[in-house]
């Protein structure tokens, strides 16, 4: 064990583990996270808390995982390269670890471009490879990526990194991830899952490599509320996988059943990956549609959680 | 303004709107005499400051008049020139001059009554907006 | 009537005909420094491109393309121009010929005529008319280039002959013009007088003539036509409506169809249709259904099947395999009723459309046929000129060629070059006059102007009443008197009458003028010859501005007299401004290595090697193999018989023998440089690879093509399968084993018309035929299948495929999509196809199957050569002629000539017209002394370049370039004076002489000099 | 080569609305290869201004001139004959050459006609791409000859990022995602070995950050 970590202590006991996440409200009331987060209590094995996600303003992911470790839930902190320098990252990690979070993902970010401040600059001093080399060397060397010593306490943080197995160009991808793996990274959380074809050629790759056995890689699962939602993801949003079949598959029933197809199918979606060999747990993003998470959990036959 | 006679430079291209310009004449096709034509070998030869100096001069329409569409004796000059007439178009609404005193037309040799009929609708155009601002400045 | 004697010395060449053709053939003939009569029957020359709208394959109005030529041909010092005169007789033979011709009158004298059009404006009725689709068309003067650029008066019509004569303000009508008659001595003639177009009025079940909307191919092209009747508008003829579904019938007077029609295929009208079509499209998009009703398309020219496929896949042309046998329309109804029966369904379908465009095929009329007799002419069954061996523009008589569609079918292009060719023919029996001889007399030397303050004359023309009878030319003056730097401005009537022209060259002289605007007319016409005036006078021919007071002032707006005056002062004073500014500018000229460079050891490049080496130009053939005779040595006779071995093994003797000719075999060419009139080419010759270089004038690419062989179809797996090239060997060659066939198959489209390669290879179905048809006569017995997508034997080839169906060979139709099955054994093959009529498979055993492979280019040589010469290919890889339809021959860098199949596909026939063509094409260049580039030119300062690339990118010729000083050099020797690198120019570095900016700028400033102080 | 674009004609007049004679100076360097201010654009600007003084009721004098290069001082001399006689100085030149005109002339006011935008090179006749970010520590060494840093949305340095998509970036249709050229153009030389070695942060001094850089070449310098 590198870490005090309950994800790490969940997936190392071979259980397959869930997460979730909740995106900090943009204002500064700590009732939201605080109902949010209560969905997931006792659902899952820890919450991701976003920061700035979709280049937006919001509650500093800092600050939301603060507030749902007082509920005594586990938060995982997600931090973005384009906001902050190497020395805001450190200082960050330094503070969040002093109150009780060990547990982080490390991310480059969207793009400015995509949210509210398109005229923000886009800092990326260092990109999430170097991130998630510079939070290991803090926990296993016990340095600052300047190379000085930590003093006292050291951040000891069970690291996570995202891959997106859909994107272009698709061959880099394993490698891609193998340089996550090289560089520290204990966790990985993907992208959606919809193309599950696409999903298994790429383990198929991983496993090749013998990442899994370096990595733990949780799928990332999403349920689509509806045939709009469904389009929108696979026109809109960029690296985003979702097969035309699905659409149609939600076009095909009434709009009022439509939430309900697509939980099943984020079902059927799970039942598959279970049997994909390196997969040990699902990431569940339910955007906006947090309440559902526990339905799906137990549906999944992913429920009780494991006490470890 | 009743009695405003508007100036018109015409850049016609020697092997289209020239000839058609003659042809206007040996078919006796009327129009009006505004337009003052300046020959050039190819449309393409026309230079944005060419343009804008008749502006600055005085003009109130300029208009830029090359061959159909892939029909350039120099392959492809028309089409310079309509692109210099739409970027020179921009420039003239940021000087505060209105853009549509600037046109590119096309035409053939051939065309007498095109080109008699251009020349009228241009005049009649620059007639209804007026006087160029420049030259209402300067007066 | 008059009877005068013409001219004693026979040493020029007779022209029958001033249609395109006749055209380039005295142009030809003149640029070689040799003397032409051109004589036509028309008022006019010009023939019958100038009433089409647009040309295949460009789409382009030819009126701006075909005007250059025309006008070209009336100035050029060689050519005398003869209109409405007819040939009446012929004696004497090849050398020393007397022809008697016959000019009708046209009583006006073309010395005075301005071409103004008073008379049309005042007489009408008087003035003769070309016939267009309506009778009311707008002039007789068709385009405004029109040569000679005057009117024909028709007296029979006049009533009024005294008012008439009053009405010319230059007094160029004379009533009592009597024509003449006269003999004419030359020592060769070629005959292009054109052929006629099928008249369908006979043929009742297409309505032609009861039903308006039933119009011939050439009267849509009239309709479509922004000079035609309609002006271009779109309209059916019954009532005027813009119709929304037209639909072509083609073959109609062609490969025997009809009651009447010819045997032969008119070669041009599928491409004629598929323009039309395609122009129609274009035009009104989605609101028009086009539709064409098809035997064979036969779209085998260069490039003509990409056509083809873009009218099919982009423009929405609908295309259906069916001869319509009726157009009817019902009692009530506007609509006409298309009868027609399709491939796989015998019942008859019918279908409405608004108008019906029968694409009528070539003839040749009564007028031609007499032509033809008058010359003793030996004629075919179907009137064209015999011919009687391997080079068509050849006839029964010794120095009397053929050109153009008298010689047979044919679309521009092929005519063109047949021009040239015919022209490269008749050149040989004269003798080119010595260049400088009987030139210009002396001139006076150069004044040097520079430094000198501008001294303007201005000379105002009235034109007669054209420009004085619309403004005031003495108040004009008055006006103008005033002027900065002008010391003279006068009027000077007609200017351009010899009287005034010699004033104004007296008073440039006494007053020492050193600018010269001239007031008048349009620089388009009359620029060049007021250049040589001023010349005369000593001055730089580029100090002389023109201001078109005539026909773009008093002409059009001769309802506004005072406006008028003022625009006329306002351009002329433009003019001033510019000439003010104007430098003497010298023209560019080279001088003329006058040795020839022949790439290709072919029949191509032997035949154009031999017919410039009889002309005296010493020509290197350098040939990359070891021996001369290319592919054509491979075979054994045309379609019409020929024997081709002997035709080459005399050919490559002849060209080994020849004094004038270099043979270099084993040559490999490796660079080049130098300009048109003076190249140098590097090559490694023998296996040596011994390099030498060698100094030429022009360069002509006879480099071949390829025999294709794609692996389709088992070729290469049975004996039993070969390509047509192996089949004719073996029926020269193996008769008795040819005679035991009982089955033989053919294909066609073999590796040609396909994603790889899209185009038609044009000599296959040909050859299939020719195989076909000896195999028949091997062994009447035997069974010849002809699997074809389209037949395109064009042309008299029509007449064997006819007799080939006659003989018992049987055609059968296959589509691309479902192409006959192929299965050998060693000595079989069994093909399987789709029977489109049977509407079955068919089975059939051969003991043959002849696959028709084509041609492609020789990637190998010809990628090669157009790197080292910078020529470019077409996406197939065949040479780029530099305009498809007037310049065949001619590449796009100047000095250079294609011929043959590195052209595109074709028989040996049509690349032995083509080795004539660039033959005849390249002795325009050797002929003269030097090459005039003239003074519109692009000029570098280089003190200013800030060597940005920016001309080198804008240049749409690829001319300016970063020389070894790091500042762009423009080569005014290859600048095309377009001007585009001086308008992009970022740091104001290029000026185009003559269209400096400082003259377009002094023209602004002058012309609103009132408005801003 | 530098690039500039000329600025919106209203914040030139602005800057020159307080005087009566200007002198408009084009550089006959990078700008007018790109076409922002070469002796041609300086006189379309000229007319430009000339025209919307007019329209203001108001007139300008403008003398225009192009310098070879405004960013050397020698050539900035050849102004003395004609500095006097401006009440301000408008370039066209790059900020290197406005900022040279500034040091030299003192109390002569120096406006900026254009934005300076980056170096880049030309993709095509009249479309300039921007190509180097001056970091001070080439890394094209690594990364096939294109760099991640001018080139990639993210200045990623260790591969494309999710949002990567047939070669293009998530900013747009226009932009090609860097590390898709970068990993197609390893690919083509045999290379993709060296994708595998996670490069480290960068040092991002040599890229400025502490007042303007300099280059002293001792053996030039005096």
């Amino acid at each position: 064990m590198k870490t005090e970590s309950n994800l790490e202590k969940v997936l190392s006991a071979g259980h397959l583990a869930v997460t979730s996440e909740c995106g900090p409200p943009r204002g500064a009331s700590a009732q939201t996270v605080v109902d949010k987060a209560k969905y997931l209590e006792g659902v899952v094995d820890a919450v991701n808390i976003t920061d700035n996600q979709t280049a937006m303003v919001r509650m500093s992911s800092f600050a939301g995982s603060v507030l749902v470790k007082q509920q005594g839930m586990d938060p995982l902190l997600q931090m973005v390269t384009r906001d902050r320098n190497r020395l805001a990252m450190q200082a960050d990690i330094l503070g969040a670890y002093a109150l009780g979070i060990d547990t982080m993902l490390c991310l480059s970010g969207d793009h400015t471009k995509f949210g509210d401040h398109a005229m923000a600059a886009n800092v990326h001093d260092i990109d999430s490879i170097q991130l998630i080399q510079m939070v290991k060397g803090m926990r296993d060397e016990g340095t600052f990526q300047g190379g000085a010593e930590i003093k006292g306490v050291i951040p000891k943080m069970f690291i996570g990194a995202a891959a997106n197995p859909f994107a272009d160009p698709f061959e880099l991808r394993v490698m891609r991830l193998a340089k996550k793996i090289a560089a520290g990274a204990d966790f990985i959380q993907t992208q959606c899952i919809f193309n599950v074809e696409k999903f298994e050629r790429w383990m198929e790759g991983v496993r090749k490599m013998g990442l899994h056995e370096k990595c733990y890689i949780m799928a990332g699962i999403t349920p689509m509320k509806s045939v709009g939602a469904a389009k929108y993801m696979k026109n809109r949003v960029p690296g985003m996988d979702v097969p035309q079949e699905l659409v149609d598959r939600m076009a095909s029933v009434a709009k009022e059943d439509q939430p309900e197809e697509g939980i099943k199918i984020c079902l059927e979606t799970i039942e598959r990956l279970k049997g994909v060999e390196g997969v040990a747990g699902f990431h569940i993003m339910a955007i906006d549609w947090e309440e559902k998470v526990e339905e799906i959990v137990k549906r999944a036959g992913l429920y009780p959680r494991p006490q470890v | 303004m009743k009695d405003f006679e508007p100036v018109i430079v015409a850049f016609c291209c020697h092997y289209c709107a020239y000839t058609a310009a003659d042809m206007a004449g040996s078919k006796r096709l009327f129009y009006p005499s505004n337009v003052k034509i300046i020959r050039v070998p190819c449309s393409g030869k026309v230079d944005s400051l060419h343009i804008i100096k008749a502006f600055e001069k005085g003009a109130d329409g300029v208009y830029v008049a090359g061959c159909l569409e892939g029909d350039c004796h120099f392959k492809n000059g028309n089409d310079k020139a309509a692109k210099k007439v739409a970027h020179m178009s921009k420039y003239l609404e940021e000087i505060g001059i209105e853009p549509e005193r600037l046109e590119m037309v096309r035409m053939s040799a051939g065309m007498g009554e095109r080109f008699a009929q251009v020349a009228s609708e241009i005049t009649d155009k620059i007639r209804k907006l007026g006087p160029s601002p420049i030259k209402a400045a300067a007066a | 009537m008059q009877k005068t004697e013409r001219s004693q010395t026979n040493n020029r060449v007779l022209v029958v005909g001033g249609g395109l053709g006749g055209i380039r053939t005295a142009l030809d003939l003149a640029e070689a420094q040799k003397d032409v009569v051109l004589i036509d029957r028309a008022n006019n020359i010009g023939g019958l491109m100038t009433q089409l709208d647009r040309t295949f394959p460009t789409n382009n109005c030819d009126l701006c393309t075909l005007a250059p030529h025309l006008s070209e041909s009336n100035r050029h010092e060689h050519i005398s121009l003869m209109a409405m005169t007819e040939v009446q007789g012929i004696s004497g033979e090849k050398g020393n010929f007397t022809v008697s011709l016959a000019t009708r009158p046209r009583y006006i004298n073309l010395e005075k005529c301005t071409g103004c059009g008073e008379c049309l404006q005042q007489f009408p009725e008087c003035v003769s008319f070309t016939p267009g689709l309506d009778h009311r068309a707008p002039t007789c003067m068709r385009y405004p280039q029109n040569t000679p650029q005057a009117y024909a008066i028709d007296l029979s019509k006049c009533d009024d002959v005294a008012g008439l004569v009053k009405c010319c303000p230059a007094g160029a009508i004379n009533p009592d013009d009597l024509g003449s008659n006269g003999d004419i001595a030359c020592s060769s003639i070629v005959m292009s007088p054109g052929a006629s177009l099928f008249d369908p009025s006979g043929l009742d079940y297409l309505g032609y003539s009861e039903n308006p909307d039933v119009v011939t191919s050439l009267e849509y092209e009239r309709i479509l036509s922004a000079s035609g009747p309609t002006q271009g508008r779109l309209v059916r003829p019954s009532n005027g409506a813009q119709p929304k579904k037209v639909a072509w019938i083609q073959c109609i007077g062609s490969r025997g169809l009809q009651k009447g029609a010819a045997p032969y295929c008119s070669g041009a009208c599928c491409m004629f249709a598929l323009k039309e079509a395609m122009v129609t499209k274009e035009r009104f998009q989605e609101d028009i259904e086009t539709t064409i009703f098809y035997m064979d398309m036969r779209t085998f020219g260069k490039d003509y099947e990409r056509y083809y496929e873009r009218a099919r896949d982009e423009f929405g042309v609908r295309f259906i395999h069916s001869r319509p046998h009726s157009i009817l329309q019902h009692p009530g109804s506007d609509q006409l009723e298309l009868g027609y029966t399709v491939d796989s369904n015998s019942s008859l379908q019918t279908e409405e459309f608004d108008m019906v465009v029968l694409s009528t095929g070539f003839k040749i009329g009564d007028q031609a046929k007499e032509l033809a007799n008058r010359l003793g002419l030996e004629l075919t069954s179907s009137n064209f000129p015999a011919n009687p061996g391997l080079n068509q523009v050849e006839t029964s008589t010794p120095g009397i060629y053929v050109a153009g569609t008298f010689q047979g079918p044919k679309d521009i292009p092929e005519t063109m070059v047949q021009a040239s060719a015919a022209a490269c023919m008749a050149g040989k029996d004269v003798t080119p006059l010595e260049a400088d001889s009987e030139q210009e007399p002396l001139l006076p030397p150069e004044r040097n102007v520079v430094g000198e303050e501008p001294k303007v004359g201005v000379f105002i023309c009235d034109c007669g009443e054209n420009i004085g009878g619309v403004i005031n030319v003495e108040s004009l003056i008055t006006r103008l008197e005033k002027l900065n730097h002008v010391i003279v401005v006068k009027a000077e009537g007609h200017g351009c009458s010899r009287e005034s022209m010699e004033n104004i060259r007296q008073t440039i002289e006494e007053l020492g003028v050193n600018r010269v605007v001239i007031g008048g007319c349009s620089p388009r016409t009359h620029e060049s010859k007021f250049q040589d005036l001023i010349r005369k006078a000593g001055l730089n021919k580029y100090l002389l501005e023109f201001a078109n007071i005539r026909d773009q002032v008093t002409w059009v707006h001769g309802h506004q007299p005072e406006q008028a005056l003022n625009k006329a002062e306002a351009l002329i004073k433009m003019a001033v401004g510019a000439v003010c500014e104007s430098q003497p500018l010298a023209d560019h000229s080279l001088p003329i290595n006058k040795n020839v460079l022949v790439v290709g050891g072919g029949v191509t490049g032997m035949t154009s090697a031999l017919e410039l080496a009889d002309q005296g130009f010493k020509v290197y053939l350098v040939e990359r193999t070891a021996t001369l005779g290319g592919v054509a040595a491979k075979l054994y006779r045309t379609l019409e018989g020929d024997d081709i071995q002997d035709f080459v093994s005399n050919l490559i003797k002849r060209t080994k023998d020849h004094e004038g000719i270099e043979v270099i075999t084993g040559g490999i060419i490796v660079d080049h440089s130098g300009m048109p009139g003076m190249f140098t080419t590097g090559m490694q010759v023998g296996r040596q690879m011994f390099y030498r270089q060698i100094e030429h004038g022009v360069t002509i690419l006879a480099t071949g093509a390829r025999p294709n062989r794609p692996e389709l179809f088992e070729l290469g797996n049975s004996k039993a399968i070969a390509t047509q090239l192996e089949l004719q060997e073996l029926i020269d060659q193996d008769a008795a084993r040819v005679k035991t066939w009982d089955n033989v198959v053919m294909i066609q489209c073999v590796g040609s018309r396909t994603a790889d390669n899209p185009n038609c290879s044009r000599i296959c179905c040909q050859n299939a035929v020719k195989n076909a048809l000896s195999i028949v006569e091997l062994n009447p017995e035997a069974r010849v299948f002809v699997l074809y997508r389209d037949m395109r034997t064009y042309g008299f080839q029509e007449e064997y495929f006819q007799k080939a169906r006659e003989k018992g060979v049987i055609f059968v139709r296959y589509q691309q999509d479902n192409p006959p099955q192929v299965d050998h054994a060693d000595d079989q093959a069994t093909v399987t196809y789709h029977d489109p009529i049977l509407v079955r498979e068919v089975k059939v055993s051969a003991d043959f199957l002849a696959l028709s492979t084509g041609l492609v280019a020789d990637e190998d040589s010809s990628e090669e050569l157009a790197m080292v010469f910078k020529l470019p290919r077409t996406e197939d890889g065949y040479f780029l002629e530099d305009h498809i339809k007037l310049r065949p021959v001619d590449l796009p860098v100047p000095g250079f000539f294609v011929a043959g199949t590195a052209h595109a596909p074709k028989t040996i026939s049509e690349s032995l017209i083509q080795a004539r063509a660039v033959a005849s094409r390249a002795m325009t260049i050797l002929a003269r002394e030097a090459i005039n580039l003239g003074a519109v030119t692009a000029k570098v300062d280089s003190a200013r370049c800030a060597s940005c690339l920016v001309c080198v990118r804008a240049c749409p010729f690829d001319v300016p370039f970063i020389n070894a000083d790091g500042y762009s050099e423009i080569d005014p020797a290859k600048c095309h004076g377009c001007g585009m690198c001086a308008s992009e120019c970022p740091a104001k570095a290029i000026q185009l002489l003559q269209f400096e900016d400082d003259q377009v700028l002094s023209k602004i400033e002058q012309l609103f000099e009132k408005v801003v102080a | 080569m530098i690039t500039a674009e000329r600025k919106p004609l209203e914040e030139i007049l602005a800057y020159i609305k307080p005087f009566k004679r200007i002198l408009l100076l084009g550089c006959n360097e990078c700008v007018t290869v790109c076409a922002a201010g070469g002796r041609k654009e300086v006189g379309v600007l000229a007319s430009g201004i000339q025209m919307s003084m007019l329209k203001n009721g108001t007139s300008i004098e403008i003398r225009e001139h192009t310098l070879e290069r405004q960013c050397d001082p020698e050539y900035v001399e050849e102004l003395l004959p004609m500095i006097d006689s401006a009440d301000a100085v408008l370039s066209m030149a790059c900020g290197c050459g406005v900022q040279q005109l500034a040091t030299r002339f003192k109390d002569k006011p120096v406006f900026p006609a254009v934005n300076t935008k980056f170096m880049g090179g030309s993709d095509r006749h009249g479309v300039w791409t921007e190509r180097c970010q001056g970091c001070g520590d080439c890394l094209l060494g690594l990364t096939g000859g294109i760099c991640p840093i001018a080139k990639c949305a993210k200045q990623l340095m260790n591969g494309p990022c999710g949002g990567s998509a047939r070669g293009v970036c998530e900013i747009g249709e226009d932009v090609d995602c860097a590390w898709h050229l970068i990993w197609e153009r390893l690919k083509a030389l045999d290379l993709t070995e060296q994708y595998l070695e996670i490069m480290p942060a960068k040092d991002w001094r040599p890229g400025g950050g502490s007042g303007p850089r300099k280059i002293i070449r001792e053996d030039l310098a005096e």
